[in-house]
């Protein structure tokens, strides 16, 4: 089955192909469950006019943040945008675009890319600025605005482990926009804490089946928390 | 006297029932949690991918992968599930949250709610909150009466950009609880110790008072 | 937390409010999946003119092929049907109707019900019957026709294990179409193999959320076989 | 000699690179997995939800809950992965099934199939296949050339009802491997002792025939 080992052992390799101007789905929300390697490769290649999809920007100095520092990303779509000072500053410099888009919407849009489904109608938005310029249709009464599909040149997603087939899980709540970003890109690239042989996943509970991956390697990671709140002990 | 947050808050909780499907916005919402009647329970959704979310951690409990929608280190209760973003607002879009409170700018009479931008200041987004008052059977909206120059936030009609049309249920503030009823707020109870004058007087959109206005009780 | 409590002890909870013509979602695929015990309530209740969402309709006297007996179903929404003679009698006899979709399209159809889009374009189906009267619009030059979200009254479902909560894991092929069956009724009734309490369930390897189920029901299933196909030992 | 099921099978086996994510139809797709070439690995979907599709079970390995989409038993290979028909049909219209292969009742020189429904015969429904051909990447149709009357199934357009427009690449038949190309069938290869004249006979749509044409080796 050598044909469906996808692991690769360089950084190079994982993001091999990334060009300027090319759009980038990115897994995480907020610091958690971000490819936090494959981001740094992004850095070191220094890809230029980058559109990012992703529901956050990271924050000054990690996580999608660091590709500001060098100005990679011409523009943003994300739900939640400026927790760094720097995202701030080339925002209202016009040095970076952001499209805002509802969080479920932005994670459906990548779901229906990948699935094939090229838009679909929601009540999200309907009547306030994310509704502009959209379609507007009545279903039962109600109304809902037409919404279009995502999909990237590259995804780049974080899981728990994978084997090399390509088969993901994720852990807690790092899986959130991950398993929709694997679906969409036309390379797929997953960063995985643990690579392990295939069958020891069992088949039933394989949140990203491996058709959708392209290449895997294993990361080490950082896992910085963004908000620590913690209670006292009882 | 206007009610602090907590009483805010307390009140917030009486409106959930046992069973509940509760999705709370950053803030007042949130403090909501501490306040659920005794023999009611609820589960928390939270909507970047857990039903069932627990208190704050312990230092020994701190895990990076298990966050709340506010970013915060958090922990989940026996009997929760965990899950994608896309299965997640699936939930809240399809109408399965059974209730969802959260705070605002500005209401107006129709329902409307304004919450995530004011033009001219930077727009850091609208995060879910669009999805959740789209999709959630019951919007409940947390917030002051009027702001600190003493102007209502319920309005005749949102001045800023909206977050959702003729959606919401419900309006809490440190006066009032208050109905959307045909295109009017509705006066349902008033604060121990503020007078329905003073309601009337911060209330800009068209106000419905009912001849028996019950007091919140604490 | 007894107000999450699903389990019910006896099909009549299990089905109550069940009523002449409406809509009942099925799980299942072939004989692979299906909730027996439900199926055998509705038999026994009698409901009619029911229009019934299900990939298939069972084999002659077994699966929802026993709702035909009595002329339960009004019209079925299905993607192959007539494996049973009585299915075709009934439907050439015009008692009976049918509705075809194509499979990819009834499972998203019933995952859009469950998720609140009321509507999405996909290119299954255009330039054929079943594309016929349905809008036709183009993306990236490629046309796809309109499709609408399925809900039901009921939704009735199969599953391996459930914990009190409504949490539900399915085992082996038998998930199929039970997920997103589950999310697309009104009032959502699984019947499984085995209740659990909870946290006997791993969080991030559940299949169905708890949010989703009304009514949890212990059953147990002879599990038939449709096509057995065995290979001699090497 | 027209090719026996078998061969076709064996011809079509030959399409697959290493690495392909397949999905076969019932009948003669199928038996292509028997015959996939050596150094050559192949991942069969099965729409019902199965990825890595393995062969039939033993006595002992039969379980009622592990079908395949003609819902026959089967087993599943070591590092397969089982999920909902959601997912397996955003997996198919998503295009990330490299190679579907499914039967016909017709097909035409615009890449047309007909597959599903003979108008006054029982019409017992498309299953999979209007998602399989709208959605992989590459769709490979095997049939026999012409009925057993003799008449041409490789049509200037389809008359039956469709299953699929302008979505085949490939046709393999019991006489040829042919190409749809430019609103024509390009003969791609003849099968060994079948002539040109025959496959001009029994192609009612357009043919190109290049000037050499290979004959299938076996």
């Amino acid at each position: 089955m050598s044909g469906f080992d996808k692991v690769v052992t360089s950084y190079e390799e994982a993001m091999a192909g990334l060009q300027d101007g090319m759009t980038v789905i990115a897994g995480g929300f907020g610091l958690c469950g971000i490819p936090e390697g494959l981001i740094a490769q992004i850095k070191r290649m220094g890809t230029r006019q980058l559109t990012v999809v992703s529901n956050n920007c990271g924050v000054d100095g990690f996580g999608l943040g660091v590709l500001l520092e060098d100005k990679q990303i011409k523009k943003m779509v994300s739900s939640y945008v400026g927790e760094n000072a720097l995202f701030e500053k080339q925002l209202l410099n016009g040095e970076l675009e952001v499209e805002l888009t509802p969080q479920g919407t932005l994670a459906e849009k990548m779901r229906a890319g990948g699935a094939g489904i090229p838009a679909f109608f929601t009540a999200t938005g309907y009547g306030t600025p994310v509704g502009d310029g959209k379609e507007v249709r009545e279903f039962n009464g109600r109304p809902y605005i037409l919404e279009e599909a995502i999909t990237g040149d590259f995804a780049i997603v974080k899981a728990w482990k994978a084997d090399r087939y390509g088969n993901c899980v994720y852990r807690h709540t790092a899986q959130n926009f991950n398993p929709m970003a694997a679906t969409a890109g036309k390379i797929t690239v997953v960063e995985v804490e643990e690579i392990v042989e295939p069958g020891e996943l069992d088949p039933s509970q394989i949140h990203t089946p491996g058709i959708y991956v392209n290449r895997v390697i294993r990361g080490t990671f950082e896992k910085r928390i963004e908000r620590l709140h913690v209670r006292e002990e009882a | 006297m206007a009610l602090t947050r907590e009483q805010i808050a307390q009140r917030v909780a009486r409106e959930f029932k046992d069973g509940d499907y509760v999705n709370l916005g950053i803030g007042i919402p949130t403090l909501a949690a501490n306040y659920v009647p005794d023999g009611i329970s609820v589960m928390l959704q939270s909507e970047n991918g857990l039903l069932g979310m627990g208190p704050y951690p312990t230092e020994a409990q701190v895990d990076a992968d298990m966050i709340n929608a506010g970013k915060e280190t958090v922990t989940a209760i026996t009997g929760s599930s965990i899950f994608s973003s896309a299965e997640s607002f699936a939930m809240i879009r399809g109408g399965h949250v059974d209730i969802t409170v959260l705070g605002a700018f500005e209401v107006d009479q129709h329902g409307n709610i304004a919450s995530w931008m004011i033009p001219g200041k930077l727009v850091k987004g609208m995060g879910g909150a669009m999805d959740l008052v789209a999709g959630a059977k019951n919007i409940i909206v947390t917030m002051t009466h009027a702001d600190k120059y003493g102007n209502s936030k319920l309005l005749p009609e949102c001045t800023l950009p909206l977050t959702g049309v003729n959606c919401i249920t419900r309006i809490i503030t440190d006066l009032a609880v208050l109905e959307i009823r045909d295109g009017a707020f509705y006066l349902a109870e008033h604060a121990p110790g503020v007078s329905i004058e003073e309601i009337k007087k911060k209330t800009a959109g068209k106000l419905i008072v009912p001849e028996h206005v019950p007091e919140m009780l604490f």
